[in-house]
């Protein structure tokens, strides 16, 4: 196996977890596009691993997926908050947020 | 489409299946008066357990219903209820009338509320008479179902006809 | 009884009771409307709430009924008195025999008849007998509703020997047909005492194991306390009657404290009450209830009057003019009937005063600010039978 | 009687009531011995096996209507008094013969109809109970389902038929004035 | 199937597709056949037997062929999908469902040799309980793809008990992995087998003595998430019809209800696995090593799945259930911490001795 | 999929190499159109079972790669947990059926424009700086006590971290989800 | 309830004051005392029962002396009463049979009464141990009455009840919607001028000839059943 | 590897098989099941009524705090695992790191108690 095809792969997923990010409008989808691009940097993390056989890679990984899952927590409390506020969660509605 | 309505289902294989119909009952709980207690006897005291017959009192909704026993007073306000819970549950599917007030309106035939049976509503394929048929009353109607299902003409009731018996 | 007799409380249960009408606009409201009925598990059958719900808490619970109502009181305007007492049995349709009595008794008060004392026993005896039967499904019925199953096939199967016992001297099961102006149909069948103590004694042990399995299970006290509290004022005001009234402290029999000339006041027993309201309240007192029960009949049968069953009373029955109120103290609750006579073969009008009517009407009240599965133990911890409400 | 103070956990209390009827059904009996013996769960459950066994119904149980066709005259009590107008007679009259030698010639009705609708009927035993002339009983029958409506309307001489499974009037218990009957066979 | 035969042959058998297809066969049998046992034995005769009545007799012999029955009869009943569902997820949700089911079963031993898996999986029970979480998903989309109401707050229901009583589930597993020190469920079985307790090597060493705390939070924790009552407020009949699966017909509705029945041997598998000692009986008395345990170990294993199952049932028919609010609270200030208390203590007998 | 897999695994190491890549490929190809799907689909509770496949794919790679650990741990946090809790959010801001209205913003065409810019220039990037480098072939399947042997030893303080993190950020939420 | 009561202390009673009853006496009292004119008529049972007739007016107000100062504070129902006779016969009469001319004159019960419409509620007072019957009379063209909501929370029902079986009118309930039957069902059922189509289609079944009942044909065939 | 690999190959082999297996159990179902298309057959079962509302209501946000909960929890399990299978290794060290990690988290939970979310709200 190549360890491009990995990196490549993660290429892929990260630009369309970006795609999704700037276009899509539910707070929600937003989240779920940033998990996209964090799967794609574990991808990357891991086959680095594997190519330099060395554990340290996968141990990141793991932190990451921590990471993601309380930066999921929290993404989505704020976006109930917001939900409560403006009954909505179309980001483009309630860009009074964002100052 | 399907194999029974085109009639493409060979002979030995239309009878098992409907031996597994017949001794698997799942029975919708749906009292409506009086009856509906001693229909509750039936199904759920040990003394008569319809379990025995293969007849499972387990659905609370009709979507899981083979079989409905309307036990007891159909009301004018209830029918439009009855209809439509007859028409959710899947095919194919059986419906007991159970008591006098079910066949008939019973002891309420002449009242201005109550609909004068519950075949004016969903063709019923089995009466059980009483007020109340005691339990034992009601397994024998079950009974009987459980006799013609035995012999029942697939392709018919998979057209949606009332139970025939071949 | 409680003692409420300061004012201020008063028109506070008042304002509270008030609020309790909640005739809901349920389109238009803010939350989730769920509908629990007509065909609901939780509903004794036909019943139907409305409850609207924020997450899973009850705003407001709004029972419809009519899915059960034949009529009854119109029927019995076209009927004589004989086809009207055979009808009743079939209003609270697990009690029948006690639906019959205070009808009867109504007439019997405007005939100025008395049944004779052996025909008043068994009268008493089949009344309490039929309260076991009815108030042993609550049992197991109430236990299903919160989820143990076996409680409910125990009911079921123990309940039998009462059905039996009933069935041998009236010939229904359910709706006996058996009391007559002046007396009753018929005698007791050889045989029947002896059957019926032993199956007293049936009854107790299972009143002792569902004391085992049901009562004092934590997870049923943990649903049922606490849950449905009625304060006895509130209670008052929407006249509730029966175990329901006095699991929330009202020291209230009919039995006891206005007895219509059956032989209550001949056993010895006692009024449970329970200070508290709430679900558990209910089901514990009925539980007493069905012991009390036991025992009336016990010392009744042993100390039954010989003698005729039947009064002298004309072949066809005609019943002179007036009004007549009795009430009894049916497994539900209060019965009563008010009858009124035109002198005919009929009656001219009969309200009948169910006791689940008013029982449910306090379901708006006190289901709100509970949570969804509240609502069916409450409901299950009313005990209603649709019949009785909606007749 | 305050509830007991449980000595066990709820919790394990029931379980050992739901335990103890486990093993009442499948091993009956009392003692330790019964489980030396072969399960027997058909003895021990409350179950009777319905289409196998049948329970025996208390002979006053009102199952189904039996007719004894000569003792009736037609005299539409049982009709009219009927709640649910769901007894059909119709008759006419009859010239017979004088019952004792000699007397005259009496007019009797003959029973042409005499159909019981049991899908409308209450089982109130009303027509029973008024009727004078000792013609129709009840019988604790009560396996007659119909998979056809029209069925269930029973004619004389279904009617009759069930008169064989009439039981006799049981006496009565001590201390009853009521005087035992007899029913015609 | 003979386990013998296949044990004897498995080395031997280095066709990837008999051996695949052998695996196959072997988990359908693993799955269907625990499930229609709990079916028939628990759901049908034990119960009845509770409540002093037969269960199914007329099907066969004691209704023995009423399970036949069963599937014969969904077989043919229509399939209905209500017009505001959402088709694909509806569709979609029983076979995640049953197929996570199927998966746990992976881990598990059933003899020295008759396991689905060879060494070099060393997952073992955190796969097992991985999986297992992913059947929260199928209900919550279950009950969300109905577009009803009681589905709807049955799904949610159950979705956030299953998520609640997880926890304590995973961490009562955790002290059996710190006592046997490997996540690998075939080194579990053995640690038991050949463990000791105080030097007393006669019953070798089933967690169930030493975890036992472990051992109850395990099965409450089970019973949750089986959503069998006490716990059962996801499909409580008496409120929300059937919960998640009240829109469901016919064969979709027998899925999830195998699902039901496939995951309560999935389980009672884990627990007779994890603390009742697997397939094996104590070391001491026979060499844990002889063919002769890929004949018998499956036989040791299911018997000691009824055990478990039979406790499952039992409970589920002898109690009321619990309302959600009790039930959430159960799970976090009594079980979670409970379970807690436990690795810790575990931890420091492990550590100390 | 699996025959292709199967009929290759049959034999020695080297076609199972092969047969590493095909699976690869298919999995592959189902990650990149589920995560676009995720990212196009106007039904938010579709999205996020498009998400579980992109998740699950993603697992699968992992252990394509030998991290088994990995592999379980993102089945479990992210399909076992994350997910359900995405389900949770959605059903809780009323995920309406057929989500027309929550299609795509305004500036999406200049979203796709960065994404594929973005592309273009990792692409670029990577096949300069990896060309043909090769992920060894005798690589070993990560054993679990490896993995925490480093956790807790080279980054023991970054675990400890993870700790606080986490407490952070469940109260973090809670306080934001609780109104009062 | 002299005559039904098997106890032998209560016939002693009934021997002693066969016509006084103060207890319900002082119930009277009360009202006389509170309504004054508005209590329009009254009626005792000794030992049995006590009705009242108020004016239309007092009718909340009779309620709120009924439950405080009378004590009854336990509410047990609120219906009416359709004095009419009814124009579909008596009960033993065929009815498809022509029938006679209906007869309208109105008989009022205890209490006395005025109209064809009277409405009554009943409360039941825990302490006096008694149970007391008001009655009010409604006027023909104006079928409506005060609410008796502030009075006992639970008439609610019953008065949606009454609302609907006789098509009064409760001013101040706000809420009269149907309870029993389907929203499309039309007429008032217990008002006595309600017929029930069921009775009138299908054919009396006791009008075929008839034999002579058996006391009138004196002993041909002596077998009477028992009673 | 190729033996780990195969083990997972057994994995998806078993996926395959379950999903298989169902959709054939389901499409022989198709074969003979009837289709009879009826009034109120597809509309949404409520209890026998008109549906009332979209179904898809708002649902109460504490499940949200559970799950959040859950997921902290979930994390640290993850640690925890690799953790269990070394402790004979780490010893002392090692218990009284996950001490401290498990008291961490346990806060979060004190927490979430302290402000009543676990109550219903
Ligand atoms: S038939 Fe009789 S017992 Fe049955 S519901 Fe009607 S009245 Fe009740
Ligand atoms: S039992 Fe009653 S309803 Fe039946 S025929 Fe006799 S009188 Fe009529
Ligand atoms: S059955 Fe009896 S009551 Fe009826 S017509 Fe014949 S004799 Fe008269």
């Amino acid at each position: 196996m190549l360890l491009n095809q990995f990196l490549v792969l993660a290429a892929v997923l990260f630009c369309i977890g970006v795609y999704g990010v700037i276009a899509r409008k539910n707070g929600v989808l937003v989240l779920m596009s940033v998990e996209l691009i964090l799967n794609a940097v574990n991808i990357n993390l891991v086959a680095f691993s594997a190519m330099t056989d060395s554990i340290s890679g996968q141990v990141f990984a793991l932190f990451v997926i921590a990471v993601a899952a309380a930066e999921v927590g929290v993404g989505l409390a704020i976006v109930l908050a917001i939900f409560r506020t403006h009954k909505t969660v179309d980001l483009d509605q309630v860009d009074l947020m964002k100052g | 489409m399907g194999l029974v309505e085109s009639g493409k289902l060979p002979k030995p294989l239309t009878s098992l299946l409907n031996t597994s119909r017949k001794y698997s009952i799942w029975i919708f709980q749906w009292g409506l008066a009086c009856c509906a207690i001693e229909m509750g006897a039936a199904l759920g005291s040990p003394r008569y357990d319809v379990m025995r017959l293969g007849v499972i009192p387990l659905p609370a909704s009709p979507r899981q219903a083979d079989l409905v026993c309307f036990s007891g007073t159909v009301t004018d306000k209830m029918v439009p209820a009855i209809r439509r819970l007859y028409d959710q549950m899947p095919d194919p599917k059986y419906v007991i009338s159970m008591g006098s007030c079910a066949n008939c309106g019973g002891p309420y035939w002449d009242s201005y509320s109550v609909t004068k049976g519950v075949d004016q509503v969903v063709p019923v394929d089995v009466y059980v008479p009483g007020c109340p048929p005691r339990p034992e009353a009601l397994l024998e109607g079950i009974v009987l179902l459980q006799q013609r299902i035995g012999k029942e003409d697939m392709v018919e009731r998979w057209k949606g006809e009332p139970l025939v018996v071949s | 009884m409680t003692a409420v007799s300061d004012r201020q409380k008063l028109a506070y249960v008042n304002s509270q009771a008030a609020d309790g009408r909640v005739n809901l606009e349920f389109e238009t409201q803010e939350g989730m409307t769920l509908n629990m009925g007509p065909q609901h598990p939780a509903t004794h059958g036909t019943l139907r709430i409305i409850v609207k719900l924020d997450g899973e808490s009850v705003i407001a619970a709004e029972p419809v009924m009519g899915y059960m109502h034949r009529g009854y009181e119109k029927l019995t305007e076209v009927r004589t008195y004989p086809q009207v007492t055979t009808l009743v049995n079939r209003i609270d349709w697990l009690g029948s025999f006690a639906n019959e009595v205070p009808f009867i008794l109504a007439a019997e008060k405007l005939m100025e008849v008395e049944a004779p004392p052996r025909a008043q026993w068994i009268r008493t005896i089949l009344f309490e007998l039929s309260r076991i039967a009815n108030i042993s499904l609550f049992v197991g019925d109430m236990a299903l509703h919160i989820g143990a199953m076996t409680a409910a096939f125990y009911a079921f199967r123990d309940r039998e020997f009462v059905l039996n016992q009933i069935e041998a001297v009236t010939g229904g099961r359910f709706h006996p047909n058996f009391d007559r102006i002046g007396g009753l149909k018929d005698d007791l069948p050889k045989g029947w005492i002896a059957d019926t103590k032993a199956a007293m004694e049936k009854i107790r042990d299972f009143c002792d194991e569902m004391d085992d399995l049901v009562t004092g299970n934590e997870i049923f006290q943990a649903r049922t306390r606490g849950v449905g509290v009625i304060p006895a004022d509130v209670a008052q005001q929407f006249g509730l009657s029966g175990a329901n009234l006095r699991s929330s402290g009202v020291d209230w029999d009919l039995r006891r404290d206005q007895p219509v000339g059956l032989a209550w006041d001949q056993a010895d027993w006692k009024v449970w009450t329970h200070p508290d309201g709430d679900s558990f309240a209910r089901f514990w007192v009925r539980i007493q209830e069905v012991r009390e029960s036991t025992k009336i009949v016990d010392q009744l049968l042993d100390g039954l009057p010989a003698g005729p069953i039947m009064a002298k009373v004309p072949r066809i029955i005609k019943v002179p003019e007036g009004e007549a109120w009795v009430a009894t103290e049916n497994p539900l609750g209060e019965m009563g009937y008010y009858v009124v006579s035109k002198g005919d073969l009929g009656p001219f009008r009969v309200k009948i005063r169910t006791a689940s009517f008013n029982n449910v009407s306090v379901v708006p009240w006190v289901c709100r600010g509970v949570y969804v599965p509240d609502v069916v133990t409450i409901l299950a911890s009313l005990y209603f039978i649709l019949g009785d409400i909606d007749r | 009687m305050a509830p007991k103070k449980p000595k066990l956990p709820g919790l394990l209390k029931g379980m050992g009531v739901t335990f103890n009827e486990l093993t009442q059904t499948v091993w009956p009996g009392e003692g330790a011995k019964r489980f030396l013996q072969p399960p027997s769960p058909s003895k021990g459950a409350a179950t009777v096996q319905y289409p196998h066994e049948k329970e025996e119904p208390a002979p006053r149980a009102r199952g189904v209507i039996a007719l004894k066709e000569d003792n009736c005259t037609v005299c539409m009590l049982c009709v009219r008094s009927c709640p649910d107008w769901c007894i059909y007679i119709e008759g006419h009259k009859e010239k017979a013969p004088p019952r004792r030698p000699g007397g005259k010639e009496r007019t009797v009705s003959a029973l042409d109809r005499f159909d019981i609708d049991y899908a409308l009927c209450m089982y109130c035993g009303i027509c029973v109970e008024v009727c004078p002339f000792e013609a129709i009983f009840w019988s604790p029958e009560f396996e007659y389902s119909e998979p056809r409506i029209a069925d269930l309307l029973h004619d004389k001489t279904r009617l009759g038929e069930w008169m064989e499974t009439v039981p006799d009037f049981e006496s009565y218990e001590a201390g009853s004035e009521a005087k035992v009957q007899k029913v015609p066979r | 199937m003979s386990a013998d035969i296949l044990a004897l042959s498995w080395d031997s058998l280095d066709n990837l597709w008999a051996q695949s297809a052998l695996k196959s066969v072997g988990i359908l049998a693993a799955v269907l056949l625990p499930a229609g046992t709990f079916v028939y034995l628990f759901l049908f005769k034990m119960v009845s037997f509770m409540q002093s009545r037969l269960g199914p007799m007329e099907t066969g012999p004691y209704g023995s062929l009423q399970l036949l029955a069963e599937v014969g009869k969904f077989l043919q009943k229509e399939d209905i999908i209500p017009e505001r569902a959402d088709r694909l997820l509806f569709k979609a949700a029983p076979y995640l469902v049953v197929s996570t089911v199927l998966l746990v079963y992976i881990v598990v031993p059933f003899g020295p040799d008759m396991t689905f898996i060879s060494g070099a999986m060393t997952g073992g029970i955190f796969f097992a309980v991985a999986i297992a979480s992913v059947s929260t998903l199928g209900v919550i989309v279950a009950g969300w793809a109905s577009a009803n109401k009681y589905s709807l707050m049955g799904g949610l229901r159950a979705g956030g008990q299953l998520v609640a009583y997880e926890l304590p589930l995973i961490l009562a597993v955790v002290g059996v992995v710190i006592q046997a020190g490997t996540m690998d469920m075939q080194q579990i079985v053995h640690a038991q087998a050949g463990g000791s307790i105080f030097g007393v090597d006669l019953i070798g060493n089933p967690y169930v003595l030493t975890q036992f705390l472990g051992f109850i939070i395990f099965m409450i924790a089970v019973q949750a998430e089986l959503a069998q009552t006490p716990f059962d407020m996801p499909i409580a009949e008496s409120e929300l019809v059937t919960g998640y699966m009240t829109e469901y017909t016919g064969l979709r509705f027998l899925l999830f209800f195998i699902g039901e029945f496939a995951s309560a041997g999935a389980f009672a598998a884990l627990g007779a696995t994890l603390f009742l000692g697997g397939w094996a009986v104590p070391a001491a008395w026979t060499d844990l090593n002889n063919n002769l345990f890929n004949l018998l170990g499956p036989i040791i294993m299911v018997a000691k799945m009824c055990i478990l199952g039979g406790l499952i049932f039992f409970v589920r028919f002898t109690f009321p259930r619990l309302r959600e609010d009790q039930l959430q609270k159960f799970a976090w200030v009594i079980l979670i911490p409970l379970s807690l208390a436990n690795i810790l203590a575990t931890t420091i007998l492990k550590v100390a001795f | 999929m699996i025959a292709v897999l199967a009929a290759a695994a049959q034999n020695a190491d080297a076609p199972v190499y092969v047969a590493q890549n095909v699976a690869f490929g298919i999995i592959a190809a189902l990650m990149v159109f589920s995560a676009i799907r995720v990212v196009t689909t106007a039904n938010v509770v579709h999205a996020a079972a498009y998400l579980v496949m992109v998740l699950a794919g993603a697992a699968a790679q992992f252990i394509l790669l030998g991290a088994e650990f990995v592999a379980i741990t993102q089945v479990m946090v992210y399909i076992g947990a994350v997910v359900v809790l995405f389900l949770f959010g959605i059903m809780l801001t009323k995920a309406p059926m057929r989500g027309e209205e929550f299609a795509r913003r305004d500036q999406w065409l200049a979203g796709l424009f960065t994404s594929v810019v973005l592309f273009g220039v990792l692409i670029y990037g990577l096949l300069d700086g990896f060309g043909r480098s090769k992920i060894p072939q005798d690589l070993q399947p990560t054993l679990t006590g490896e993995v925490s042997d480093s956790i807790f030893g080279t980054y023991l303080l970054a675990f400890e971290a993870i700790s606080l993190l986490l407490l952070a950020a469940a109260v973090g939420a809670i306080v934001v989800s609780k109104r009062d | 309830m002299s005559h039904l009561s098997s106890a032998d202390v209560d016939e002693t009673t009934e021997a002693e004051a066969p016509a006084t009853d103060e207890a319900r006496e002082e119930i009277v009292a009360i009202f006389t005392e509170e309504l004054g004119d508005a209590l329009l008529g009254s009626h005792i049972r000794p030992g049995d029962d006590v009705w009242l007739r108020v004016s239309r007016d007092a009718w909340r107000t009779a309620g709120i002396v009924l439950r405080d100062r009378a004590g009854c504070r336990a509410f047990e129902f609120l219906s009416a009463i359709d004095w009419l006779p009814s124009p579909f016969g008596k009960s033993e009469d065929s009815p498809t049979d022509e029938r006679p001319e209906p007869d309208t004159e109105i008989v009022t019960g205890y209490a006395g009464g005025d109209t064809r419409f009277q409405v009554f509620a009943r409360a039941l007072s825990y302490h006096r141990k008694l149970g007391v019957t008001l009655k009010v009379d409604l006027p023909d063209d104006d079928l409506s009455i005060e609410t008796w909501l502030p009075v006992f929370a639970g008439v609610n029902w019953h008065e949606r009840e009454t609302h609907e079986m006789f098509g009064i009118d409760f001013v101040g309930h706000g809420h009269l919607a149907p309870i029993y039957l389907p929203g499309e069902f039309e007429g008032h059922p217990l008002r006595k001028d309600f017929p029930l189509l069921a009775r009138i289609v299908k054919p009396w079944p006791g009008i075929v000839d008839v034999e002579p009942m058996p006391e009138a044909e004196g002993g041909a065939d002596d077998e009477e059943a028992s009673e | 590897m190729s033996e780990f690999l195969r083990d997972y190959l057994t994995v998806a082999i078993f996926a395959a098989v379950a999903v298989g297996l169902l959709a054939l159990v389901l499409g022989l179902g198709s074969l003979i099941r009837p289709q009879r298309v009826q009034k109120d057959k597809y509309l949404t079962y409520e209890s026998g009524v008109d549906p009332v509302g979209d179904g898809w209501a708002e649902s109460p946000i504490r499940y949200y705090v559970f799950a959040l909960l859950f997921v902290m929890f979930d994390v640290e399990v993850v640690f925890i695992f690799p953790w269990a299978t070394r402790l004979e290794l780490y010893g002392w060290f090692g218990a009284i790191e996950m001490l401290v990690f498990i008291v961490i988290l346990s806060l979060g939970i004190l927490y979430a108690w302290r402000k009543k979310v676990l109550q219903w709200l």
